[in-house]
């Protein structure tokens, strides 16, 4: 009884860290972005009044009933992929509901808020909408290939499925995946351009040639949920990239209190400056079109991915 | 009298009946036909119990009929689906001509199935299958279009089949002087060591009814030509009698092989075993590249099919516990989603006129039910977690990966899967979402004969999703009868040997809780200010839409995509065919003369050739 | 009901330049066929000059096009002026040489905002959109507005340069050069923009005259037309510059094009506040209620940034125009050339195309 | 609980969504006159919007202020109009320039609207020909006031005298060929 | 005249090949006056004999009192960069122009234009009918019969307070009770 208790503590504690870095990081990315702009930029918790005001909107419209869901396909897809992610390595604070983290599992999961937003956005019946969708999809294609690769190397070298597992490796042998399998976390670092979608990947909701692309119709309580989603979402998935390449938090099996938080304060900087990486790159590139996404995703990083592969089996 | 025969004799009969009394009603004679598959399912659960047989003789030759546990998993899939689909069929055929003919060749396809999984000899096991060939033949033909073009492939397609499974009986008989499977087995003759020609060909046979490439050019245009209701069986369950085949032989050689290492030096089974698995993710790649640039749904279904069938024959190729774990349930599951897609697209073809996803879209609110229907069926047919699809793939993937270090086929095969997406969310949307058109504006919802077997069916995916477990008994019996030992399995957690395991129930508990509460969340609030609005409230960039104007965006979909990957599109295996055809021009024109997409001739030619064969197998294949 | 999808780019559409639209019909993500549709800003114009005398006319002429009112106003001037037949102080005409390149310079700042947003890389757009405020500067102190200047008048300019703003000109000069390669930079050395920018939006070499093409496009596919050379006016013919060509015609050549010619821009600048000679700087017109222009008519064309701005100009003897007829380069440019070259291209290049062909709707339709 | 701020008394939770709603102001990408010229600067650097929160929406749906940027032409007012009507409450209005206001120089045209409060509800109105970047944004922070105080109703406006504005619209656009909305 | 040569030459081809009025106006402007039957051969005849193969501009001035609409046309050459204006009138009752869309494409937007405007039709020109206006039941604008002021006087609610022409900021000044300098006081329009 007291497990499940702080189980569910557990689940709920993460679930408030992960929207508020969500959040904040958003808004520090939003704030870099004014200054190399040469402008001051909104406070950094800009994002919070937004959600704030959008989820006050006093109307808001649905095209229907996936549409309705679109949001609600995402926070499933956000929230379930964080629980069955491991936070902390082993904590006890941030216990998650399957303790291993199967990657097999995440991947299948991930997709899960892409498509339901996709259905929801294709039920307003705005072509740009379906267009916007027709590109997210064919780019998801292109960015999983590099990805999986780079997974698949990770399991070989290690032998395992499990995320717990290939933390605990790392921690033990010392060396962060990043060095020992550089061509691997090369190929999935591209990957995730993709995946956060910043310049120049940003195909989907290309402003000056979708309108913002899916999201055209979702307006109010609708896009204010999909901001939280994203925003869970988002820390997820650095999570997952610092736990496969960067140790996740660091070897701390302390229960105490203070080893806690001086875990999740290394994760928050490593998770911090990975996402540096494609806001960086995001600032000075423009966009690519949709088969150059594709086929840029299925060069480089994919070659990078094989030999991953190649040298994880040698 | 005997559970077999009275199966056998209840179906049969039901055929005669439904036939005779078409001409009268086709509600009637779909409603027979229903009652004699649900009785003979009935029947068949109840009354037969695992590895019973019985054996009789007909002339010389001993048969033998029987059921074992491995059938049993085939039986799942024939009866039950058999049963909703003729349930289905019932409103499917009403307004439509000739239900006699359909009625009576749907029957025996499902007779012809059922003797199948009871064959325990091969010239049973050959007779049924070539009564489940041509019958099929004469529904792939029912609608009368491109007789000429599919009739002749498929009846061509299935003659490679079936000559080269008869070779591979013949060969049995000359050189183990016996037709029973059971001693063919133990006489080892699948067995690489004594004669690598009798499983190949017998694996032929198989793979052209499975679609595995490069023979399953007949299937695309057979499954999408078909009357709907039976396409359910004929992908969901027919192309199952190949993967059931397919099983039966490749595991037989995997597994003795490895145990008494004694491979050829030349040709070893790995070969085989690595060029069927490849053949297999290429076939999952190749199919779903074509599924996604299709505008039909019913062909998207189609290409669909054999991408899904090519994963089953990756897991059947691998031939560890957990890959054939997968295959096996894979081929169940695929069953029961491809048969809801199938029902759905004839839902809405019998609704709405067409399932051209050009002419059709916006149908989610005229047709819910159908629409819940595909939802499920597509989340499952994607492999996301938590359906029954997923647990599939699931497996396929670890037992790929932990298993047999098939790194590279891991690549295909998820790839496929991803771009699988595509074509996924294009039937959703090309059919349900969208702008609803004038052209849609009066469809309604299925009559409730249509709803009931699509909803079963969802319910199961969700169930087999839950609770996997349901489908692992039934499978890791079989398995068990087939060769494996020690199959373990649990109810709801899956598990791979490196250890690691994702718990279903845990799964659905999350996605569950959150969904309420985020359902609950969005729904309530603001609930006054929420309207819905109807799609031609869109933004269009502050322009007013003229009236003609299509706001629908579905010609030439996945352009992008197409574009990235045009080097893939560039060949294809139909082509190839064709070439192939054209370089052999003369013989081909022979063949053609010869089948003339008749099934009588196509009868006398086999059993003339089975004759013939059977006279001249002491000279030719004495060893 | 038609079988290809309608796509509407604009009137409210982050992708369009000004309040116009674009009506596409598109198969997949290509366009099959485009139309423009104008007219969201008729504004008649041309009507209201008929009602205003000649110097209230200038109020609504720098109005024609927002992004680069001087050109209007000059080429307006310089049209009365040869029907009237009034002379020009030779200050007056490298004042007006400044103002023209001052103008085109935060025109093509804009338009690195325009062609860089357009391709998804904010940045370039941010910093020159930004930097472009310097500019604006200089027209304050000179002429007192921001936007609309209303400096060129018939005879000369409104006022003489103030005290201090050659040096302050100077160094915006020198800031800008230094910010421009910057800019270059992270543009013109992306690979991916090279990608997007390269065979895209082409206009065939031998077409490009006859479909009516000129400026910086027309330069793009490598046909040396630009007004400064043909017909100088102002001050060039005194100046030393160089009518940068590109081969190829896309949008690609015709940012070369551009990212030359800001650099001559802001050399013809330096040249022309070195020679300016002193003296007068305005030959005075009569009472503006009461000046009447004799009968006769004028086609006067200029260089502006998006190609030559022509203005037809016709007076009947009285105190108010006859008829002022405006020639933009986006009249050709907006319509036929656009819905000609769109065909065949990707959805993600339309706004791409429309930048770098400098359509300008208040233009088109007045 | 209520709290007063400026003395005007409003319940907390009110007074929490104001305050969020005058910090997070959605522009609508949609430039209907010469006035979007000053967009650009008032969002790049020197001048920098996005300081109080400001920033661009793409479509209708997602925005919040509408700018009219200035006169607008009878086939730009029926695009104005459904795109305001796309757009969600609570939705303000900022017109621009003096052509909004009184129809400015383009007072005898016979394309141009001259009043703009007559079709659809302004809540602020920015003057100038046209307004400078200090004046769009001291308009915007006199709407963050009415915001703020509760005061910017006037979408409530449109909803409650729609067909006194429907009137005045049908005067202007002739062929009224909108489809039909359900509200 | 030495540096008049090439347009004196155009002047006298077009002249002695069509019989129509003409002259050189300044360097590069060659002005000709023709029949609105010649226009279209005149046209062809300097686009393709003399490589006037850029259409600049069609404008139309409406002259009410002779009852005729001016139609000019203005080509320029790419090979001697020199301008030909070509001139013609055509009656204002049933003003009928002929299509030269299929000499220059982009003439079609001038000729819509003008259809619009004016009300010239042009046989034969296709395109939308609305090219700028929309659902405009009145005479064509452009047209100096048509009074614009009297229309948006009649059409849109003109909004009290522009006859008095004060000055806004000296009202504003007024109400804050700041002082106004002398020398803003010089300008004021209360006077």
């Amino acid at each position: 009884m007291e497990d499940l208790a702080i189980k569910i503590l557990g689940a709920v504690l993460t679930t408030i860290m992960a929207f508020t870095v969500g959040m904040f990081y958003g808004g520090f990315v939003r704030k870099l972005t004014a200054r190399v702009q040469n402008r001051r930029g909104p406070v950094v918790y800009q994002n919070f009044i937004d959600l704030l005001k959008l989820q006050s909107k006093t109307t808001n419209i649905a095209h229907g009933f996936m549409h309705h869901m679109a949001p609600i396909w995402m926070i499933i897809a956000s929230l379930t992929t964080l629980m069955f992610l491991p936070i902390l390595n082993g904590n006890l604070w941030f216990p998650n509901i399957s303790f291993h983290g199967d990657l097999i599992f995440l991947l299948y999961m991930m997709v899960f808020g892409s498509l339901g937003m996709a259905l929801g956005a294709g039920q307003t019946g705005n072509p740009n909408s379906a267009i916007g969708v027709t590109r997210g999809l064919s780019q998801m294609v292109g960015f999983e290939i590099p990805f999986v690769m780079s997974l698949i190397a990770l399991m070989i070298q290690y032998k395992t499925t499990s995320i717990q597992d290939i933390m605990i490796a790392q921690n033990e042998s010392g060396i962060w995946n990043m060095f020992s399998n550089p061509f691997a976390f090369l190929a999935a670092l591209f990957a995730m351009f993709g995946m956060f979608r910043y310049s120049p990947f940003d195909i989907v909701g290309a402003p000056a040639e979708l309108a913002s692309g899916p999201v055209s119709e979702f307006g109010g309580k609708y896009l204010g949920t999909m901001m939280t989603a994203n925003s869970i979402f988002s820390f997820f998935k650095l999570t997952l990239y610092v736990n496969l390449f960067m140790a996740g938090a660091g070897n701390i099996n302390d229960v105490g209190i203070v080893a806690t938080l001086i875990a999740i304060v290394i994760l928050l900087i490593k998770t911090f400056a990975l996402y540096m990486v494609p806001v960086f790159y995001g600032w000075v590139s423009p966009r690519y079109r949709t088969e150059q996404a594709i086929r840029y995703f299925w060069a480089w990083p994919s070659a990078l991915g094989l030999i991953g592969i190649v040298w994880a089996l040698i | 009298m005997n559970s077999f025969f009275l199966i056998l004799l209840i179906l049969l009969a039901g055929a005669a009946i439904s036939f005779a009394l078409g001409k009268i009603s086709s509600i009637i004679s779909g409603t027979v036909a229903f009652l004699s598959i649900a009785s003979a399912s009935v029947l068949f659960f109840t009354q037969l119990k695992n590895n019973t047989y019985i054996e009789f003789p007909l002339g010389e030759i001993q048969l033998q009929w029987g059921i074992d546990s491995f059938g049993y998993i085939f039986a799942l899939i024939v009866l039950g689906l058999g049963s909703l689909a003729s349930l289905y069929s019932i409103s499917y055929m009403q307004n439509k001509e000739r239900t006699g003919i359909f009625y009576f060749n749907f029957v025996l396809v499902i007779t012809s199935m059922v003797g199948i999984i009871f064959s325990q000899d091969f010239i049973s096991f050959f007779i049924f299958w070539e009564i489940m060939t041509w019958s099929s033949y004469l529904l792939i033909i029912f609608n009368k279009k491109d007789v000429k073009e599919i009739g002749v492939k498929y009846m061509i397609f299935s003659a490679i089949g079936a000559y080269s499974m008869l070779t591979a009986i013949v060969m049995i008989k000359g050189n183990y002087n016996t037709f029973l499977i059971s001693d063919a087995i133990q006489a080892g003759a699948f067995n690489f060591t004594n004669n690598e020609y009798i499983p190949i060909l017998l694996l032929i046979g198989f793979a052209v009814k499975a679609a595995t490439m490069p023979l399953h050019v007949w299937a695309p245009k057979a499954y999408s030509n078909s009357p709907m209701s039976f396409t359910v069986i004929f992908s969901g369950a027919m192309s199952k009698m190949g993967v059931l085949g397919m099983a039966l032989v490749l595991v037989r050689i995997f597994t003795f092989n490895a145990n008494n290492e004694a491979i050829l030096p030349n040709f070893s089974p790995i070969i085989l075993q690595q060029t069927l698995a490849w053949l297999g993710a290429i076939t999952a790649v190749i199919a779903t590249l074509y599924a996604l640039m299709q505008d039909d749904a019913k062909k998207l279904l189609a290409y669909s099919s054999i991408a899904q069938l090519g994963y089953i024959t990756v897991g059947l190729a691998i031939g560890t516990k957990l890959s054939v774990m997968a295959a096996l349930f894979l081929a169940i599951v695929h069953g029961i989603f491809k048969g809801a897609l199938f029902m759905v697209a004839g839902a809405v073809e019998r609704q709405a006129g067409t399932t051209d996803m050009t002419k059709v879209s916006g149908l989610i609110r005229k047709m819910p039910f159908t629409f819940f229907t595909a939802l499920i069926a597509i989340i499952a047919l994607a492999g996301i977690p938590p359906l029954g699809g997923f647990v599939g793939k699931w497996m396929l993937y670890e037992s790929l990966i932990t298993e047999s270090n098939s790194y590279f086929l891991v690549i295909l095969v998820f790839f496929s899967s991803t771009s699988a997406f595509l074509y996924c969310y294009r039937f959703l949307f090309g059919l349900f979402l969208g702008q609803e058109e004038e052209a849609t504006k009066d469809v309604k919802e299925a009559p409730i004969t249509m709803i009931i077997p699509m909803l079963i069916l969802s319910v199961l995916l969700m169930v087999t999703g839950a609770y996997p477990g349901i489908l692992f008994d039934p499978i890791a019996k079989g398995m068990e009868t087939i060769g494996f030992n020690n199959v373990t399995w649990d109810m709801s957690v899956l598990g791979n040997i490196w250890g690691n395991s994702v718990n279903m129930i845990y799964v659905w508990l999350t996605i569950v809780i959150v969904f309420i509460a985020a359902f609950i969340f969005l729904t309530l609030k603001g609930l006054k200010g929420t309207r819905y609005v109807s799609t031609k409230d869109i933004s269009t960039s502050g322009e007013i839409p003229l009236e003609h104007e299509n706001l629908t965006f579905q010609i030439n979909f996945f352009q992008p995509f197409r574009r990235a990957a045009a080097p893939m599109y560039k060949r294809s295996m139909d082509k190839i065919w064709n070439e192939i055809g054209s370089g052999l021009e003369s013989l081909f024109n022979f063949t053609r003369k010869i089948y003339t997409g008749n099934g009588q001739t196509y009868a006398i030619f086999v059993i003339a050739f089975l004759v013939l064969m059977l006279l001249l197998k002491d000279t030719l294949f004495l060893n | 009901m038609e079988k290809e999808t309608t796509l509407y780019i604009g009137p409210q559409h982050p992708g369009i330049t000004g309040n116009m639209m674009v009506k596409l019909k598109v198969t997949g993500d290509t366009i099959s066929s485009a139309s423009t549709h104008v007219g969201y800003l008729h504004r008649a114009f041309e009507k209201l000059i008929e009602r205003r005398n000649w110097l209230q006319s200038f109020t609504i002429l720098c109005r024609f096009c927002v992004p680069e009112p001087d050109p209007m106003e000059l080429t307006y001037a310089r049209a009365v002026e040869e029907i009237e037949g009034r002379e020009v102080p030779e200050r007056a005409e490298y004042i007006r040489t400044i103002v023209m390149e001052l103008a085109r310079i935060q025109s093509f700042m804009l338009w690195y905002g325009g062609q860089s947003g357009s391709s998804g890389l904010y940045l370039v757009g941010q910093w020159s959109v930004g930097d472009r405020n310097y500019i604006l500067d200089l027209f304050e102190d000179l002429t007192g507005g921001r936007v609309y200047h209303m400096y060129i008048w018939p005879g000369g300019v409104r006022r003489d340069l103030p005290e201090g703003w050659k040096d302050k000109a100077l160094k915006t000069m020198d800031y800008l050069e230094k910010r421009l390669d910057e800019y270059d930079k992270l543009m013109f050395d992306s690979t991916i923009f090279q990608k997007r920018a390269q065979g895209v939006g082409i206009i065939p070499k031998d077409k490009a005259i006859e479909w009516g093409v000129v400026g910086a496009p027309l330069r793009g596919t490598g046909i040396k037309h630009d007004v400064r050379i043909d017909e100088p006016y102002c001050a060039y013919d005194k100046l030393n510059f160089i009518v940068p060509t590109q081969e190829g015609g896309d949008v690609w050549a015709r940012a070369l094009v551009r990212r030359q010619e800001i650099r001559q821009s802001i050399s013809i600048i330096r040249q022309a506040l070195d020679k300016m000679p002193a003296g007068e700087f305005y030959n005075k017109i009569p009472n503006p209620m009461k000046w009447s222009i004799p009968a006769g008519s004028a086609w006067v064309k200029t260089e502006s940034v998006r190609g030559e701005v022509g203005f037809y100009v016709e007076s009947d003897g009285s105190n108010k125009p006859r008829r002022v007829h405006v020639k933009g380069a986006a009249y050709t440019h907006g319509v036929t050339v656009l819905e000609k070259i769109l065909v065949g291209q990707n959805i993600a290049d339309v706004s791409f195309i429309l930048n770098s062909l400098g359509v300008c709707p208040p233009e088109i339709e007045r | 609980m209520t709290i007063t701020e400026n003395n005007i008394k409003q319940p907390i939770g009110e007074y929490i969504q104001n305050w969020a709603r005058k910090h997070s102001l959605f522009v609508l990408a949609y430039g209907t006159g010469c006035g979007a010229i000053e967009i650009p600067p008032t969002m790049t650097s020197r001048y920098d919007a996005e300081r109080f929160g400001i920033r661009g929406a793409a479509t209708p749906r997602q925005a919040d202020v509408l700018l009219i940027t200035g006169y607008l032409a009878t086939k730009s007012l029926k695009r104005v109009i459904r795109v305001y009507e796309q757009m969600q409450d609570p939705k303000y209005v900022i017109a621009f320039g003096s052509c909004t206001i009184n129809g400015g120089m383009y007072y005898d045209s016979y394309n141009t609207i001259n009043a703009l409060d007559r079709y659809i509800p302004v809540d602020v109105y920015i003057n100038g020909c046209m307004p400078r970047p200090e004046a769009v944004i001291s308009g915007f922070v006199e709407l963050q006031k009415q915001i703020a105080s509760g005061n910017a109703y006037n979408a409530t406006k449109y909803k409650e005298n729609l067909e006194w504005y429907r009137e005045n619209q049908k005067k202007i656009i002739k062929n009224w060929r909108m489809p039909d909305y359900n509200w | 005249m030495d540096n008049l040569q090439i347009e004196n030459n155009i002047l006298e081809t077009i002249k002695t090949a069509f019989k129509v009025e003409g002259k050189v106006v300044r360097e590069k402007r060659v002005e000709i006056t023709a029949h609105k039957q010649l226009i279209s051969s005149i046209l062809l005849f300097a686009k393709n004999q003399h490589n006037y193969i850029h259409l600049n501009h069609i404008t139309c001035v409406d002259w009410i009192e002779d009852g005729e609409f001016e139609i000019n046309y203005i080509i320029w050459s790419p090979t001697t960069k020199n301008t030909l204006i070509i001139k013609t009138r055509i009656s204002r009752e049933n003003a009928q122009m002929e299509n030269i869309d299929n000499i220059w494409d982009q003439a079609n937007t001038y000729e819509r234009e003008m259809r619009e405007m004016y009300g010239i039709e042009f046989p034969g020109l296709i395109g939308e009918h609305e090219f700028i206006l929309e659902d405009w039941d009145e005479m064509p604008p452009m047209r100096r019969d048509f009074d614009t002021l009297e229309y948006a006087t009649k059409t849109f609610y003109q909004r009290p307070g522009r006859e008095d022409a004060k000055d806004v900021r000296e009202e504003l000044t007024k109400q804050s009770g700041e002082e106004i300098p002398e020398f803003a006081k010089k300008y004021s329009r209360e006077k």
